[in-house]
């Protein structure tokens, strides 16, 4: 098994965080796994965006030119990376911000969730928008099991959010319901 | 622009300065950087300088200011730019010439290029953004930084013991002789920004009146690494920081030393 | 980088975070620096991490402070670091100078940014030469570890301190934004020190002792020559005892990449593909950057038909590769300053270069 | 209209898709003229929005607080 | 030593101090390097400091102080020793540091590191030699050249339009929080050096007694590079400079911020 | 050198001063600088003689303001310079480098000293590393010139005004104190510029035309990698058409001296006892040690037996040599760090060389 | 010797070889004790001498004032 | 002709002055000249020299091992530069400041010469000892004509001491005279 993925949207969206928790999942899976986020003068309130490559072997780079997926949560970021998802590649739209009519492309497996909608309105923090997308991604491809997530989350949700824990799950599944049922 | 409100209401009394271009900036919502730039620029045309300044750009939030400015820039390394100042104005004594620096910028890295460049009279305005932190860098601390401020290289809070005081600018430039003019102000409620485009301007007028250095210190807001909403942010330089910092003009020298 | 057999505990761990975690392991208190980017994780995780161990994190007004602290700190006998970036690194050339000339042990970390001047902060490998042949006046030479994990942050941090300890010279690591700035799984391994800890030459006082002088000023001809042959001999030790680097897949290998850092980490991936489609490539990835692995490089590069260096510069380490092969006809570079080689690019390379000197695809693995 | 209400003595304009939403025009109003708004413009904000247009004295007070040079005004 | 004095006046009531070894010194004739050295090491005496100090000496005429103090040294690049110094303080907080440079150091390349060190309040001691030129390269003006003087670099005189004013770095130094004593002596006359030493004294109590920062800045000669004779580079420094640098206590902490 | 035919005038000259007519001769009217020995004569020299012809002397603060100093003023346009040694040479380096991001012209004069740190006032080359490999960050590359007599002090500062505008680009001149401190006739002949005087580029206030910006920031990294590119081409084009070196009887010599500055002067001595017992020896010395003179150092040394690279340090232009001449395996090195090497030294090294290598003496003038 | 000279109440020393010749301890004596000399020592000065020793007091102020640490006092 | 000299004293004897002349003096006469002075950090008050190289050819290094002569004007100079001076070589030995014993070597041509006492007693100028040690250089190695040493003074004696000039060229006689009449 051999796979990558790029997270972008806003800053602000939770994007590190769905990325490090997939991370840190896939690690504790026993598999070789390589996060590299966005880092330094961005934009200020601009995009943030990371990538994580998964695999059974030692990796090399860290940096992927076209990923096989490409979790996208604003306007800006489907413009940034469209172009360069593998054909045949997962994309994994958020609707609630970003139009699937902006979608040019027809040689990528599309899963348009409205992860804002779903987060307030079915987990009712809209704060979790990303983590609804994160149980999308989860559920397209598989890379990791949804109890291994679970799991992880004590360690990337601070201590100070750590009654939050049970939303996040939630999040997580609505997510994945969201693209089962779709599909 | 075509609108309806020219319909009825033909003076329009506030519009954006000509030296300022037609563009967004990179700042964050609610960071005074904003509020300086469009002080700075109204008083470049105020004085019909657009065609005859030379600004020089720091490293720090404001490195791409040359962006949104419509005059001739050059960017200094880090709390340089009152070096580079000093040669663009022995180049070209007839031109005007300006830098604009934060904190980390001006009273940490640049420390001896502003004390040198003040004491050697050199005739230069300097726009001070102090916002007690390092902006670009991510919210580390500054000289500027308050005692028990915590940032990102002070988790515990700025302590004196380890990290020393903050510093005062405005008033340790003031005590040396090439000084001009040192103000502080701040751009916190209107009145506050009237006071400084005044003080701006007074800077300016040393400058083009050959009296030396002139500088003008602002006391700035870093919403997003003092992780405030900007109007928290602004009654912060409101409360603590003019306690610490007061506003005021330091010294304004009314007369050149040589007539 | 090889996943670790489970049960070991791993942690997923930033590259920049992993070097203060080594630089704690290996006993160093003291950490100077200024902020910059992309090595801000280093002081903030070190301003939270080292006073709570009755540890020193100093924020300095300028990186030409920053290197003097150093210099103080390490005349005192302590362990101490500082990191920074290009402008950063740029300005610490005369301290840096001062402190190999007056023999003082320090781990300085460039985590570099392309340049030059403000540039931008886009990984690049453009600080080899500054790095390498020592950007400060007067010749002196130091030690640079080349990073390529996040599991070699760690380690190699660890072995900085003690080759700085055991030559009493600054040590430089050189890694770059992608190996800083990403995470993956690391294992804490163990220091074990290799260099005796009391420092007979250290300033602390003269109590029963004679006075202690740290200089690096000779005035007398002859003794500022003495001295430099003195530093001379040292660098050659070094030459001779303290070159690291990583062999992959150099058996019958046709063509040998040399690489550094997260070149080298970007090859591996375009070697595993070339490797699939039966092309006979290997590398041998430098670890120290000085001493030059040269030896090692000639030796591999010598049974190869071919040589394909890659940086993310426009050719810097490639002149020690020429120095050290100098019989070698077929060296070709592939060299991008300020970004990323893709593997895709350097599979094309390895392809183009396999066509010229007529290397057959087979079975290699 | 009730007859009594006194005539707008000036009128603003605010750039939707410059605004950053930073709240410092809110407050700076002495009239009150200025509300946050509900649409998110490209830049991902809700822009303010001149929500009392007949309050407004054409003071530009509004103007000079906001960082982003947003706002024009008329009278 | 055998000689008649002794047999008849047998109490020395004025030696060479301890800390100061038996050598000659590179000095020449009258320059008042020597006569702060001496105070230096009376005062290390004085406290029993020999043997818990590291000195930071500078680069400058005093360069080679090391060859002449019987206490631990270590050279720091030119200006740095105030950074140089702050690395061995922090590292070993129990020790008396000192640093002892010159104006070209201290004034000029080294103001950055000498202002943050007082900022910091950085528990240190600072002998500052005033002798308004750059003794060791031969004479080129310094921040602390008066108006007028020529020197090797200023053929013409030091004129404020290009060159900027004589800076007054006791006065600077004291309006910063941390410093904890800033004093301005000289030592043209016995009863300066009285006042010298008792100057130097209090610095070396404010270290001792961990509060803070403190520095003297000594009025000196360069009778090579003044061009003057010994006894006329003395009378400069009574008349001319004391003028322009008047001597006296600007700073005396008198508790400590932290109890 | 050579004696001029009498009836010219001929002033004796110091080598800094030379330095300075040079500058004033190119239409350099600013300098800034700070002191250090052993190149005080420039500063003060240009203290007295600019402010007459409407210059500006301004000392600076420190080296780090100079080196800023000189990029504000090259800003506007101007020519300017500035000089040192050792270290402030280094404190110049992260100026150096956004000079250089920034395509910004200056001359940049080193004296050097003896290192590392404070090092010495002792004549050295242990410079040439920092020089033409460049200290700063970021892999940026400056012309680089080596004079070797008073007269070149004055032509080659010429020159470098000429090549830094040229090439929006520093340059630097590598002297020591030998050629600096020394003074022999020399012979001021006039300037004549090769390069336009107008600079479209410079910051003089937008009247009438769209406003200019000077900077080295490319925040974008393909908009960084392109700039890289295109620096990258200047620097290829300074190797193509600024080579400049001197060839002294190459022709059929057996042995071949490569040497620059002091130490090719000196070598000039023993070249000419050697010759005068019959060893042919002659020499190449490169005059602009960036771009280095690789294809004629190539070329004079494949028609030899033996080369014999000289050098005040412990071998650094010793790697150019090597990396010029790939295929010659009769390479030797006689370096002193901080001391000239004696013309007595030279020729016994010339003798044993010459014995190895079979070299028999014979009439060779 | 007259009877009615003072007995000297001290006495100093003068290393003749360590002396830069700088007088400044000349006018510092206030007993005028101290003179220039004649004689040049290794370093090439004409060293001070201690001419008056009838007068001096002990006091130290020369010494104090010496830059060379020259001088010795006793009393 | 090719010939070096060390010329060595104290500071503010005259050394460079002295060397400076000679070196204008040669080139006046058409001939290639080094002048290389020693420089910065001395010890303060210490010794000043330098070393003049004069060629009928192009001259390769200004810094010489061992010199063919040496003008030494005090003690610490003999010391440290009576070792070196060639087999044959001349000393002009200034015997009012140095002990003529002190030359230790047989195997040189000793010119020593009382230049204070001629220059207090003949030239009535104490400061010009180094100028009369120059004559009897001069009169010894013969290496510029007298004539062009003294139409050279204007160039090295500043226009302040212009006056002074006829008192130089005395000293310059009485130093050649006296070097002369020893012969
Ligand atoms: C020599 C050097 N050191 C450090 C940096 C990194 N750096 C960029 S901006 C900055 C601080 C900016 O803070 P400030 O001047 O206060 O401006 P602000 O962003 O707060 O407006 C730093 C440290 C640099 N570019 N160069
Ligand atoms: C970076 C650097 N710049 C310049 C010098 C040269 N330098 C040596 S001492 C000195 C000035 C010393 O003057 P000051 O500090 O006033 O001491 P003084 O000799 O007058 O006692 C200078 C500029 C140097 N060593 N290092
Ligand atoms: S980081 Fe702070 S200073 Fe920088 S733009 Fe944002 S709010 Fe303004
Ligand atoms: S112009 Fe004055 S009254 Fe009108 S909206 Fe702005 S602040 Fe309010
Ligand atoms: S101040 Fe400007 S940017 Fe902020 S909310 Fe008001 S209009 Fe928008
Ligand atoms: S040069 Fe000046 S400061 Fe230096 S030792 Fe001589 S008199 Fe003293
Ligand atoms: S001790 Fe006093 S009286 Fe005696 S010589 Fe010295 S100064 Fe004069
Ligand atoms: S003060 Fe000292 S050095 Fe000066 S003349 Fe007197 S004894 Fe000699
Ligand atoms: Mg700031
Ligand atoms: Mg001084």
């Amino acid at each position: 098994m051999n796979t990558d993925v790029i997270m972008a949207g806003f800053g602000g969206q939770g994007i590190l965080m769905i990325g490090t928790l997939l991370s840190i999942a896939a690690m504790e899976e026993g598999k070789s796994v390589t996060f590299f986020p966005a880092y330094g003068v961005e934009m200020r309130g601009g995009t943030a965006n990371c990538t994580v490559v998964i695999s059974g072997e030692e990796i090399g780079s860290p940096v992927v030119g076209h990923p096989k997926s490409c979790v996208v949560m604003n306007g800006p970021s489907l413009e940034k990376y469209l172009p360069f998802v593998q054909k045949g590649g997962n994309l994994i739209l958020n609707r609630s911000l970003v139009d699937p009519a902006r979608v040019t492309r027809t040689d990528l497996n599309v899963l348009s969730i409205p992860a804002n909608d779903i987060a307030r309105e079915k987990v009712k923090t809209p704060q979790l928008a990303s983590m609804v997308a994160l149980g999308a991604y989860i559920a397209v491809t598989g890379v990791v099991r949804m109890r291994t997530l679970f799991d992880c989350l004590p360690k990337v949700v601070s201590k100070k959010y750590e009654r939050f824990i049970p939303l996040n799950v939630n999040a997580l599944k609505e997510g994945e319901s969201f693209a089962r049922n779709r599909a | 622009m075509k609108n309806k409100a020219k319909e009825k209401f033909t003076k329009q009394v506030f519009s954006r300065p000509r030296s300022l271009l037609d563009v967004s900036t990179h700042y964050c919502p609610g960071c005074h950087h904003g509020i300086a730039h469009r002080i700075l620029a109204e008083t470049i045309d105020h004085f019909d300088l657009r065609e005859k300044t030379i600004g020089v750009a720091p490293v720090g939030c404001a490195v791409l200011m040359y962006d949104y400015f419509d005059v001739d820039f050059v960017e200094a390394p880090h709390g340089r730019a009152p070096a580079v100042a000093t040669g663009v104005k022995r180049a070209q004594p007839d031109r005007f010439v300006f830098t604009y620096q934060g904190d980390g910028d001006l009273a940490a890295i640049g420390t001896s290029e502003i004390i040198h460049a003040a004491n050697r009279g050199e005739n230069l305005t300097v726009l001070f953004i102090n916002n007690t932190t390092y902006g670009m860098t991510g919210g580390q601390m500054a000289p500027t930084t308050m005692l028990g401020q915590k940032t990102s290289t002070s988790p515990y809070g700025r302590d004196f013991r380890n990290d020393g005081y903050p510093i005062r600018i405005a008033e340790m430039l003031a005590t040396l002789e090439g000084t001009a003019f040192s103000a502080r102000v701040a751009t916190s409620t209107p009145a506050q920004i009237r006071k400084a485009k005044e003080a701006v301007k007074k800077a300016f007028d040393m400058q083009i009146r050959g009296m030396g250095f002139s500088i003008v210190e602002i006391l700035s807001t870093c919403p997003t690494n003092w992780g405030m909403k900007p109007l928290d942010a602004q009654k912060r330089v409101l409360g603590e920081m003019s306690g610490y910092y007061p506003l005021g003009v330091y010294k304004e020298r009314k007369q050149a030393d040589f007539a | 980088m090889t996943p670790e057999p489970v049960g070991i505990k791993r942690e997923l761990m930033k590259g920049n975070v992993a070097i203060c975690a080594g630089a704690i392991a290996a006993g160093c208190r003291f950490y100077y620096g200024y902020p910059i980017t992309p090595q801000n994780d280093i002081p903030e995780y070190l301003s939270a991490h080292l006073p709570p161990i009755g540890g020193t994190f100093l924020q300095a007004e300028s990186e030409v402070a920053t290197i003097n602290y150093l210099l103080g700190t390490s005349a005192s006998g302590k362990r101490v670091m500082t990191s920074s970036s290009g402008p950063g690194i740029s300005l610490m050339q005369e301290g840096l100078s001062y402190m190999a000339g007056s023999e003082l042990p320090a781990v300085i970390v460039n985590i570099s940014r392309s340049g030059p001047g403000l540039g931008g902060i886009a990984p690049s490998q453009g600080d080899y030469f500054q790095a390498t042949k020592c950007g400060g006046h007067g010749g002196y030479r130091m030690p640079v570890l080349a990073p390529h994990s996040v599991q070699e942050m760690y380690s190699l941090t660890m072995l900085a301190f003690d080759l700085a300890d055991k030559y009493r010279n600054p040590v430089m690591i050189l890694g770059d934004a992608v190996i800083g700035q990403m995470k993956e799984p690391f294992v804490p391994t163990s220091y074990v020190s290799t260099v005796p800890e009391e420092k007979p030459w250290s300033l602390t006082g003269c109590a029963g002792r004679p006075r202690r002088i740290i200089k690096s000023l000779h005035l007398k001809d002859d003794e500022i020559e003495a001295h430099n042959w003195k530093l001379h001999r040292k660098y050659m030790t070094m030459r001779e005892e303290e070159v690291r680097s990583e062999p992959t897949h150099l058996e019958g290998a046709g063509i040998v990449i040399v690489a550094f850092g997260t070149a080298a980490r970007v090859s591996k991936t375009a070697i595993q593909w070339a490797r699939a489609e039966g092309l006979p490539v290997g590398m041998l990835r430098p670890v120290t950057l000085f001493p030059f692995p040269s030896r090692e490089v000639d030796e591999a590069v010598s049974r190869a038909d071919a040589v394909l260096v890659i940086e993310m510069n426009t050719g810097q380490m490639l002149e020690d590769v020429l120095i050290s092969t100098r019989h070698h006809d077929k060296i070709r570079f592939l060299g991008k300053p300020c970004a990323i080689p893709t593997p895709e690019e350097i599979l094309q390379e390895i392809r183009s270069l396999a066509g010229e000197i007529g290397v057959k695809a087979g079975n290699v693995r | 209209m009730p007859g009594t209400a006194p005539l707008p003595k000036g009128r603003i304009e605010i750039d939707f898709e410059r605004c950053k939403a930073c709240e410092l025009c809110i407050p700076a109003c002495p009239k009150n003229c200025i509300e946050m708004g509900t649409g998110t413009n490209r830049q991902g904000f809700a822009a303010a929005v001149f929500a009392r247009p007949g309050d407004c004295t054409g003071c530009a007070v509004c103007a000079e607080c906001c960082p982003d040079v947003c706002i024009q005004v008329w009278r």
